[in-house]
């Protein structure tokens, strides 16, 4: 057991290494500063672009479409050394190179490749995704929005209806769309996917007002959007199939983890009790916190351990959601706990009180936390079918058509 | 045995009930919210005028001369709603303050145009991160100074009970030794301030050793108003079940959602059966009352919790917008968990009323 | 809101108390003495006979088969009353009023309610429970005891199968048996109700040892036990409606409720900590216990909600199993955490130490409480369902004969 | 990063798994709690004879000189098939407290008996109710008096190592000043003694200072144990689950199962990844073993207390019968729960260990 790279691992680190010290300091991102959405963007392409020079844009796609070729395990180390640095990453530079490139190079055509892998990996190209619907959450298949065939021999499709937590769709050139073409089949028999412009007339892009108070998801309607057959990714009626290739890809967490609980212990240590201690002293909220830090730890080593097996070229399936699943609820847990151990204070703190601040987001972000991605639920539905070898649900929507679903 | 509301008091929650789903729409609290309101003004009123707001006050001070239970009965309603109104501030802990401690003028001058909701009244407590009882700001003759933050509804309000030391003393607010600064509330319906007070004018209040009581009969109206918020997540939470679609079925047939929403249940019946002892033993001036109210309140807390928490779950992605009703439950929650004291301030309460179990010198609270 | 009873309630409880008095002493268990069982069934027979006599046996049971006629109200103030006496009170004497007589006097014909009410009232004929099986448990219509007519046209039923937790099935004259007479319907038709005298050959009650060590329950195995149909109650396939009967009987605790968290209370001040204090001085034990103890007072407070339902001719429904999941899973927790307070000394206490011994059986106990009488997901269930109005599980098994179900 | 047990430790596992997989069927267990018997003494026999008694002892006392997470490895197995020997009392505590804090007499004297699995061990720690660290037996000379209770497997040990304030010291316990009555102890499978000194010979052991990491080394293997019984309860549960049908399909096949499982899953999982951290630590003689062992009790208590519970529900009745094997972990959890300090002790040592914690008076066991 260690914790070394191995001789390949390390010989691509310290190349990486050197490569971002060198050109990683020209994109930091100013600290403390929130920049405006558009600049965001501009430099997150910037970036894009830095990293398309050094080789290090698309590490796992294959070189065939101008990826690098590499191993899941190079971009976990890539990432790992990347986090080291403020720079300008987010939605608008992931979901091309992680969601967008991958189908298409599995799906797409040679065109349809050559069009749009090198744009995308150069940072010229941004992309947002068109999954999710108000109907469609965990069950992804459900989604209503429609395409039909124009009528004018065009071969275009005309498409219909509404997304939901497409992050960035207002600040991104294109689209990842799946829709459904056939709703006489079953659900997951019915669906296609596209690729979308998203300056094509009739898309409206409206920010969803969050419960946090930020809009950092968008709502996307779809209103007679005409889209050509050439941006159709493959079949018709093959869009479930895409959509797995996107959902199924290998996720892993950057493995940099900073402790939140040795901040809890702080916030209590900070505040005072009735006896002349600290919150810390009442042995309920020290045994709360101790076991959170025992699981927090645990979840840091249990990181390793995927690690580990990714750097094997083994795949950790859903056993990389054992992470989120405690990591959620345990972050819901250890907030709740300590707003309630700093008292009333923790409600309605002195202006500059920026540690109840961040625990009040906490608190929050961790419904978010239990729900995107897939869902508590879901991930002990996955767990327990994919790692327990436990059956299924019962479906009551296998082989019925969709439009004879309720 | 009747243990159950009385119909005069069933009667006055589906009054409460019926008024409140007419004025108090989620959208009208998304415009206060907007509006970055102190509160639902015309609903205050409109409260006053009804007589709920003198419901437990005597009949002398302009009152309903009604008791605890009564008062439950409605502060369950306002939270069902998550009302934006200083009826706990006022009415729970002010006016029952003043009543509890106050010298007779002090009564007849406060408490009927308390009831009526004319004056509006807060309580503080707290002087900052820490327990519920501040001990630095004392009172010197009739003269006040220090901070009391964060103090919920000052703005609004025309008088504070002060809580200094063991003692409360009774601050207007309108005068130049006090200064309010409105501070950033977690819940966004229900204000918060910082009151700084420099050599104000402060009137003592006679009532000695008050403390305890006025604290446990507030707790049971947090007990029932935390009832009647966690019902209504309950409720949206198995009626959004019971209309959403997955997988071909309801999400209200899995498993996953029926027996968390089971366990939700049990909760709120468990809680609201403390309440009603709580309320009863408030009533009756029961030595009961103290380990009553403690028992009445952590079993509030823990179902208002569970309720607030797993409702939003239920919800999914929707739970998380500012258009669905969530998380108005979701904040307010967090504050009835700190209000009037926390989870441990309580349980150390309930232990210590325990026979035996004050014999060592602990330290845990 | 009251705790008091209304003047009917009152006059009853006078006047029982008063019988009590007068005739419950002479039938008064011994303290501390264990007696054998054979011992505690004759003296629970005795004690039947004197209820008898005193017009208080069979109090809710219809006057016409010989029982009292009362309200539901009426059994649970008889019952708190009689609670303050230790009689001899068991599965030996409340099985034959409480399971066998209401589907008897509901399905049986006036020959078989003549033959069984009036001796099984005066504690004359006992009775035990065989429903259960090894296969079914929660879902106990999937049970595979079968009967088939004897083929010499004596119309008798010949049994064959087995059966388990049949208390006292050793020491009692009769037995309530639901048996599957036709496996080629559906699990809940095929099923037909009998009694069976338990001399009858091929009766075969063999006790079970049980994880606490006690064998308080039995196996019963049936092997070509011949029955005559005289003893059968209701049609033939009606045994799913008799099991209704029983199942769906109002049951409500007898109010009487001892505080166990005041015991783990003083469990935990006679445990001494490392600083000269005791173990609840450790607020995380501080607060457990006192949250267990908010949820027990809760428990008590609603089942008085329940019993001023009762009182009302309400029938609480599946409200009343709210306390027993919530009961189940407090014991198992607080019991669970009274013997790590106490550290390893509650693995192997000295002899003599009785509060270590009857903890560590209530833990045990617990398993069977989250078990028994509805495990904790059944009861879920049926409050999601009946409470809340939610839909019931997929059934898989609703239409399919049962010898095509696996 | 290679964070998983290498290629040998695998071995080392399968190995042993499969020697107990073969020697510890669940009926063998029944039969030694019919016989009231003492311990499994041929498989213990055997281990020795195979070297796993002395897998961490130096090799010039006999043993293999591996780690503490190879010691872990066998730990984990032992605990899945819930073995009836001492080897958490003899080899985890006792002969590790000699190679810790031993004189190099004792060390050779004792060691490559142990190793061998001839001379067995116990530690007396506890005097009866309360924390693991007892007070009140001391050492005069080399003359002790005075009572440790409960001390695991005493009845078949023949030296005991006995916790006196901070030091340790070595007592035979064949001898007239000793006193060993065996009590009725809730893990059935683990025989607990009270042992009476009465002005017994000791030799006290010079090594000072060193309970503290003979605790974390050895809540380092009671964790390996736990995470082994965890999983064999987790396996157990899903089985049976698979198996039994009910209304029509499996048992398995219901969210309430399945969610239950997956949430045991975690659990095991989690405290596996502590265990596997905890044990390098203790390997490197990390500063981070404190915390990293304290850590690594606490995951692995709370993993094998859901699963050993959720195990017997998942089973239903059944699970209740002695016949079923559930019973078995069930008893052996609420052990592992308290041995070595509870979680109590183990959550102060964890805060304890993290900087600026420590800075406050507290009073928090």
């Amino acid at each position: 057991m260690d914790f070394n790279d191995t001789p390949e691992e390390a010989a691509f680190r310290a190349k990486a290494r050197d490569w971002l010290a060198a050109n990683a300091p020209a994109h930091l991102m100013p600290d403390g500063v929130r920049l405006p959405d558009t600049e965001e963007a501009e430099r997150g392409r910037a970036w894009m672009r830095a990293l398309y020079d050094g080789g290090y844009s698309g590490i796992t796609l294959p070189k065939s479409v101008g990826g690098q070729g590499g191993t899941v395990i190079e971009a976990v180390v890539f990432a790992e050394e990347e986090s080291k640095y403020h720079l300008p990453k987010g939605p608008f530079t992931s979901i091309g190179t992680g969601m967008a490139l991958p189908v298409i190079s599995k799906h797409g055509t040679p065109e349809q490749i050559a069009r749009f892998a090198e744009p995308t990996l150069k940072g010229e190209l941004t992309w947002c995704q068109l999954f999710s619907e108000p109907s469609a959450g965990s069950d992804l298949a459900n989604l209503r929005t429609k395409a039909v065939r124009a009528d004018d021999g065009s071969g275009d499709w005309i498409v219909n209806g509404q997304k939901v937590w497409s992050s960035w769709a207002h600040l991104t050139d294109w689209g990842i769309l799946v829709v459904r073409t056939d709703p006489t089949v079953p659900k997951h028999k019915g669906l296609t996917f596209f690729v979308v412009d998203m300056k094509t007339p009739g898309i409206d892009v409206r920010p969803i007002r969050q419960i946090s108070g930020a809009s950092d998801f968008n709502e996307t309607f779809l209103t007679d959007v005409r889209i050509p057959d050439s941006q159709r990714i493959g079949a018709v009626g093959e869009g479930w199939a895409c959509c797995m290739t996107v959902l199924m890809g290998e996720r892993l967490g950057s493995g940099s983890h900073k402790s939140a609980i040795a901040g809890l212990l702080d916030y209590a240590v900070a505040t005072p009790d009735m006896m002349g201690g600290n919150a810390l002293d009442n042995g309920a909220v020290r045994q709360s916190l101790a076991e959170a830090l025992a699981e927090e730890q645990a979840e840091k080593y249990f990181q390793a351990r995927l690690r580990t097996m990714v750097s094997r070229g083994e795949n950790p399936g859903a056993l990389a959601g054992m992470v989120k699943l405690a990591y959620a609820r345990r972050l819901q847990k250890t907030s709740g706990l300590a707003l309630e151990l700093r008292g009333m204070d923790a409600m309605a703190p002195a202006s500059g009180d920026a540690a109840t601040a961040e625990i009040q987001m906490d608190y929050i972000w961790s419904t978010v936390m239990r729900i995107a991605g897939g869902a508590d639920e879901v991930l002990r539905n996955q767990i327990a079918e994919r790692v327990l070898g436990m059956p299924g649900d019962v479906r009551m929507d296998k082989d019925v058509p969709f439009d004879q679903l309720r | 045995m009747n243990f159950d509301l009385s119909d005069e008091q069933k009667m006055l929650a589906e009054q409460a009930r019926n008024l409140l789903a007419d004025r108090v729409p989620y959208d009208s609290l998304r415009a206060l919210i907007d509006a970055g309101a102190e509160w639902d003004e015309p609903l205050w009123r409109e409260l006053g005028a009804m007589g709920f707001l003198g419901a437990n006050l005597p009949e002398d001070a302009g009152g309903l001369g009604l008791g605890a239970l009564d008062l439950g009965v409605i502060a369950a309603e306002l939270g069902r709603v998550n009302a934006a109104v200083p009826f706990f501030s006022s009415i729970v802990l002010a006016a029952e303050a003043i009543r509890l401690a106050g010298s007779d003028e002090q009564k007849a001058r406060w408490l009927p145009r308390m009831a009526t909701g004319e004056v509006v009244g807060c309580f503080a407590s707290t002087e900052g991160p820490g327990p519920l009882l501040g001990s630095k700001v004392t009172l010197a003759g009739t003269t006040i100074t220090g901070t009391k933050t964060p103090v919920a509804d000052a703005g609004v309000a025309a008088i504070a009970v002060v809580q200094c030391g063991d003692g409360l003393a009774l601050v207007e607010l309108n005068q130049p030794g006090v200064t309010r600064k409105r501070l950033e509330s977690f819940d966004q319906l229900r204000p918060h301030y910082r009151l700084d007070f420099s050599d104000a004018v402060a009137e003592p209040m006679p009532g000695a050793g008050k403390l305890d009581e006025l604290l446990d009969r507030a707790a049971v109206q947090a007990a029932f108003e935390a009832v009647g918020a966690a019902e209504a997540c309950l409720t949206m939470g198995r009626d959004y079940a019971m209309e959403r679609q997955i997988f071909g079925r309801a999400l209200a047939s899995y498993q996953a959602i029926k027996h968390k929403l089971a366990d939700v249940a049990v909760g709120v019946e468990l809680a609201r059966s403390n309440a009603f002892y709580a309320g009863w033993a408030a009533d009756e001036s029961s030595g009961d009352l103290p380990a009553a109210a403690a028992a009445a309140r952590l079993t509030a807390i823990s179902a208002f919790e569970a309720a607030a928490r797993e409702n939003l779950q239920v919800h999914g992605g929707i739970g998380y917008t500012f258009e669905a009703n969530c998380h108005f439950y979701y904040r307010r929650e967090r504050l009835l968990a700190v209000n009037v004291g926390n989870r441990g301030f309580w349980a150390d309460r309930l232990i210590r009323q325990q026979p035996g179990s004050q014999s060592t010198s602990h330290k845990a609270a």
